[in-house]
């Protein structure tokens, strides 16, 4: 990649939210005109339990250069432990992933209440940030490959 | 030489929704080119792999007889991913085949003989591409007799024509469903206990199963019992298929590949192959 | 019968390398394989049989059937120069004339080019296959029983045999005539050279086990069909595809699209009658479903259909499947349990 | 030993307490053991118990091979510390009848893998083998080596604390003792040591040699699903063709699908027809789990895998803050 397209390059990420806590806090983000990058497509899921880590993969093979995962505070679940099971999930996949060289900062997880439309507008901003530091994805990309 | 590989682009012209659940659309296709139209010969019982570019290839039976010219049918049933992307095209979409593929209805052994088609559900497509020709060459041939079950009047297949067929004279056409229902003016049970009652002679006859493989099991021995010799017992496989070419290996029975040395296999032919039926 | 010195050998590689894209034994053990050479360093010349056979090229893992973008789909069959294949052992040689009946040919339509796999023949066609006597089979290696032997000249546009000081080459075909014909400055093959093959076809024949006639085997099997001894043979078998992946003669593929409606590739890629899916149809039916059935399958399809079809054997005992099954399910010993079987006919 | 083994089955059939053990016999090539089903007291000769019985044992008892077992069938299984493991797994998860086992334990020293010994000797072909207590001895056409045992042993065996089977109901000779290794991990820790980008690169070169056979599934105790997430197609999740990121995803997702429930038996990485080192994955997550959570897959059988439970105050340091 060249410098001149680095430039203009703006980080793809995909943000899994669940529905009952992350998405109404991005929800109330927007109605609150809080300001927060522009890079994300937000995926709503029922609940961060239900994010499959096949999920995050495809979605940094298929081009995506970061992926943020966010669900309701510990105890909060709407279904009582769905966080929880995906909280031991992430604890493996993440290390799992940083192990095989994917940059730390491309899968993040996070936890926003319904009430943080602030904390939302900090953490997608924070990914942002982030993943811009580290650039376009490049390994684990289908067709992209590189080392 | 052209890539075998590489499907004909064909535009789809008319499709119609044939039974209320919408599940089985009938798909009438246009040659974008007229090279390939004058190329595409085929016969009864051959089929096409359509193919849809990003979503794969499946294989699917012509409706259409080559008796009826410009076009090609299809009629499918949506149950995978590739059925169901078909399922989402409108008029005019572009869509490839790859074909004719198989082989055919023995429609030159027929001539001068009676033949008694029997089909069930949807998978009569073949069968209606076999009548028709049939009756477009309506003189070469003896008595034709039609059996035609469906687990209801919805689910029979191109309606319009079967009404057309019921009133010929040239021509017995039976319909029935597995359970009766009110104003239903035809038979009533299964496809095996319907022929049994109707007992189609075998003298000068060829018969022509086709159907869903449990149709076909209890078929065939009334249809045997009937006395029709094996080699007049004609039938069309299915197999998973994806070349249809006779390389890719799947749909491989014994030493033969349902996609070059079939679909049509008479019984004779079956009966030595094992795990065939 | 030409000689090359081995002295000579590193030039009539780097000559080879120039007009062909020149293919050869590269690598030691689960990683040998047939890869392009540049010049003789590259090649192992002392590796008994490659993991890998040269299947690998002419029918690779996967390849691109065309890409499309719109409507427009664009294809590429031909390689940039003809294939030269040095060292082929004659199992592999015989492999892929086996190959080249069902994707070169048609035996169904023998005249219709559309049931001709056009990549197949882009490189097989034009390709020079040189085949390398065996002068120390393996253990494992069994080509005796389906008709082949370690200094087999049935297969092959050359047959080349290694000497402690030289390659001794001889045409097999028309192709092999040509190129021997173009070849000059070598010496002709002296009547002492011809006594040493004689001496080295001997003792490499000494190092084969006694045959199992495959022939009986294949008059046999379709009484075995509802034998229990397929339950007793597949039991162990855990359904990979290691044997098909490795099998020089194994050919069955899958075709794939990747990528999005507008714009990708459809591909092949190989696939294997040990997996459940390959035959599993839309409905959920599955007319193999069971690993007995699929391990007959595979059994019947190398000793008896291919057999029906074109009147041998689909194995040609490189015993590659032998070496390479994780659970040390070897073929040899099932045809043996095969034959020894009390089926009703 | 092995004739212990054999007294044993001999005195399980003749009691009928079995109708069938499954268990290792003679393979037909050098250094290679393979499983056997045994269903009278006779065959109990064909068992063998040595360094070559790498086979994980337990995958017979599930996947399509359920239907070697019959309902109700009382099945002797000869098992390792590994494949013992397995086996209170498929307890913990419901995919045995306990009382229809009969569990044979035998005292486990590591199994080698031969493609270790192969990479010894160069690649040249092995025509037969004998083991002694710390060495084997290989031979072949004009040429006979000895190989320290410790340097072929499968790295499953290297850092292995459980060579026992956790769970059994006879035992063959005596337990052995376990080596109490402290430093389970200290491949994974060296590998971490390394930069982002040189661990990339090895994953990248480690897994295009990968040809997608499944053998490393297919082997795998802990991989039972009745359809696989690479088998289906609707939704495909993977790529059918060996490309690097659809093998790798594969491989992920495999190794994510048996955390917490992977027993390091190393089948995987000896079935490899490519010679990947395929517990490297494996080992980095069972560390992960082990550090975390203090879990041990298939050792207690009153106790879930680590994935399908969970403590409400854990450590959380890979969330956001």
């Amino acid at each position: 990649m060249q410098e001149k397209d680095k430039k203009d390059w703006q980080p793809k990420i995909l943000a899994i939210l669940c529905n009952w806590c992350s998405y109404a806090g991005a929800d109330l983000a927007g109605v609150s005109r809080i300001q927060y990058p522009p890079n994300i497509r937000v995926l709503r899921v029922p609940c961060s339990g239900r994010v499959d880590p096949m999920f995050i993969m495809k979605s940094l093979q298929n081009g995506f250069d970061g992926v943020l995962v966010s669900g309701c505070h510990p105890g909060d679940c709407h279904y009582l432990s769905g966080n929880y099971n995906a909280r031991r999930k992430f604890a493996v996949l993440k290390p799992l992933l940083e192990y095989i060289g994917i940059e730390t900062e491309r899968v993040q997880f996070s936890w926003v209440s319904a009430g943080e439309g602030e904390r939302f507008a900090e953490v997608v901003t924070k990914v942002t940030n982030d993943i811009r530091k580290v650039g376009p994805a490049k390994r684990l990309v289908k067709g992209v490959v590189s080392w | 030489m052209k890539n075998t590989y590489i499907p004909i682009p064909m535009k789809v012209d008319k499709i119609v929704t044939e039974d209320p659940e919408k599940t089985l659309r009938t798909y009438d296709l246009n040659f974008v080119n007229k090279s390939d139209l004058e190329k595409f010969q085929y016969l009864p019982g051959q089929f096409c792999e359509m193919s849809l570019l990003g979503m794969g290839e499946s294989p699917f039976g012509i409706a259409s007889s080559p008796t009826e010219e410009g076009f090609l049918r299809f009629t499918i049933n949506r149950t995978g991913l590739v059925t169901n992307e078909i399922h989402n095209l409108r008029e005019g979409d572009a869509v490839g085949i790859r074909g004719p593929l198989g082989n055919w209805y023995p429609v030159e052994d027929f001539k001068g003989e009676n033949v008694v088609i029997v089909g069930g559900g949807f998978a009569f497509t073949t069968l209606r591409s076999l009548l028709v020709y049939l009756l477009a060459h309506r003189d070469d041939y003896g008595e034709i007799t039609m059996i035609y079950g469906a687990r209801n009047p919805d689910l029979f297949i191109y309606k319009n024509e079967l009404e057309a067929w019921l009133k010929r004279t040239d021509m017995k056409l039976h319909l029935t469903i597995d359970n009766a229902v009110d104003g239903w003016q035809h038979h009533v049970g299964f496809v095996p206990a319907v022929t049994e009652e109707l007992a189609p002679s075998a003298e000068k006859a060829w018969v022509v199963v086709c159907g869903p493989p449990i149709m076909i099991k209890y078929t065939l021995p009334v249809i045997e019992k009937l006395k029709f010799p094996d080699e007049r017992i004609i039938t069309s496989l299915e197999r998973r298929m994806k070349c249809g070419i006779g390389k890719c290996g799947r749909c491989n029975i014994g030493s033969q590949y349902v996609c070059i040395d079939g679909p049509v296999f008479s019984l004779a032919q079956l009966k030595t192959i094992p795990d065939a039926l | 019968m030409i000689k090359i010195e081995k002295s000579n050998f590193g030039t009539f590689i780097q000559n080879l390398s120039a007009d062909y894209s020149l293919f050869a034994p590269v690598g030691e053990g689960q990683q040998s394989a047939f890869r392009e050479v540049k010049n003789a360093e590259q090649i192992n010349t002392h590796i008994q049989i490659t993991q890998n056979s040269p299947k690998t090229v002419f029918l690779p893992q996967t390849e691109v059937l065309f890409e499309f973008s719109g409507d427009d789909i664009q294809s590429e069959e031909k390689p940039a120069k003809p294939m030269f294949f040095w060292g082929v052992r004659s199992c592999d040689a015989k492999s892929l004339n086996l190959l080249d009946k069902v994707m070169g040919q048609s035996k169904q339509r023998p005249d219709d080019p559309a049931f001709q796999d056009p990549y197949w023949k882009a490189r097989f066609d034009d390709a020079i296959i040189l085949t390398l006597a065996c002068n120390e089979p393996a253990s494992t290696c069994f080509c005796n029983w389906t008709g082949g032997s370690p200094f087999s000249k049935d297969a092959g546009d050359l047959w080349a045999v290694e000497t402690e000081t030289a390659y001794l080459v001889e045409p097999l075909s028309e192709k092999g005539e040509a190129f021997v014909k173009g070849l000059s400055g070598y010496d002709t093959a002296s009547e002492k050279d011809k006594q040493s093959i004689a001496k080295l076809k001997k003792q490499a024949e000494s190092y084969l086990q006694p045959a199992v006639d495959a022939e009986t085997l294949k008059e046999k099997l379709p009484q075995t069909w509802e034998d229990p001894l397929w339950d007793e043979v597949s039991a162990k078998c855990v359904n990979c595809s290691a044997c098909a992946f490795i099998c020089p003669t194994c050919y069955c593929f899958d075709i794939q699209d990747e990528g999005k409606k507008d714009k990708g590739k459809r591909i092949r890629t190989w696939d294997c009658c040990m997996f459940p899916i390959f035959t599993k149809e839309a409905s959920g039916h599955n007319p193999r479903s069971l690993a007995r059935e699929r391990v007959r399958q595979r059994v019947m399809h190398k000793f008896r259909y291919f057999w029906e079809i074109y009147g041998e054997s689909l194995c040609t005992g490189c015993g590659r499947c032998v070496r390479v099954c994780p659970v040390n399910l070897d073929i040899r010993e099932v045809a043996k349990q095969l034959l020894e079987a009390d089926s009703a006919a | 030993m092995v004739k212990a083994l054999r007294e044993e089955v001999k005195r399980l059939f003749e009691e009928k307490k079995v109708d069938l053990v499954i268990g290792w016999g003679k393979g037909s090539l050098p250094m290679t053991a393979t499983p056997i089903f045994i269903n009278k007291a006779e065959d109990a000769e064909r068992l063998i118990w040595d360094e070559t019985c790498s086979n994980n044992l337990a995958v017979y008892l599930t996947k399509d091979k359920r239907q070697l077992v019959k309902t109700d069938q009382k099945i002797g299984i000869v098992v390792k510390g590994c494949d013992g493991r397995s086996l209170v797994l498929y307890a913990v998860e419901n995919q045995i009848q306990r009382e229809n086992l009969v569990i044979i334990g035998v005292p486990c020293a590591g199994v080698i893998d031969k493609k270790k010994v192969l990479k010894h000797i160069e690649g040249k072909e092995v025509l037969s083998a004998s083991f002694e207590a710390d060495r084997m001895t290989v031979e072949g056409r004009g040429f006979k080596t000895e190989i320290a045992k410790c340097d072929v042993l499968s790295d499953s065996c290297l850092n292995c604390n459980h060579p026992n089977a956790p769970v059994f109901d006879v035992f063959i000779g005596e337990p052995r003792k376990s080596d109490s290794v402290e430093d389970v991990y200290p491949d994974v820790e060296a590998f971490e040591k390394l930069d982002s980008e040189a661990r990339w690169k090895t994953m990248v070169e480690a897994y295009s040699k990968c040809i997608r056979c499944y053998a490393c599934r297919n082997v795998c105790p802990s991989c039972y699903c009745t359809e696989c997430f690479v088998d289906q197609n609707d939704p495909q999740w993977i790529g059918k063709s060996p490309e690097i990121t659809d093998t790798l995803i594969f491989h992920l997702g495999r190794n994510l699908h048996v955390a917490g429930r992977c027993v390091e038996c190393g089948a995987c990485e000896r079935a490899c027809p490519a010679d990947i080192d395929l517990l490297k994955l494996n080992r980095k997550i069972s560390k992960e789990i082990l550090e975390r959570f203090n879990f041990t897959a298939g050792l207690d059988i009153n106790e879930k895998p680590a994935l399908a439970s969970f403590c409400e105050n854990e450590k959380q340091d890979f969330i956001m803050g």
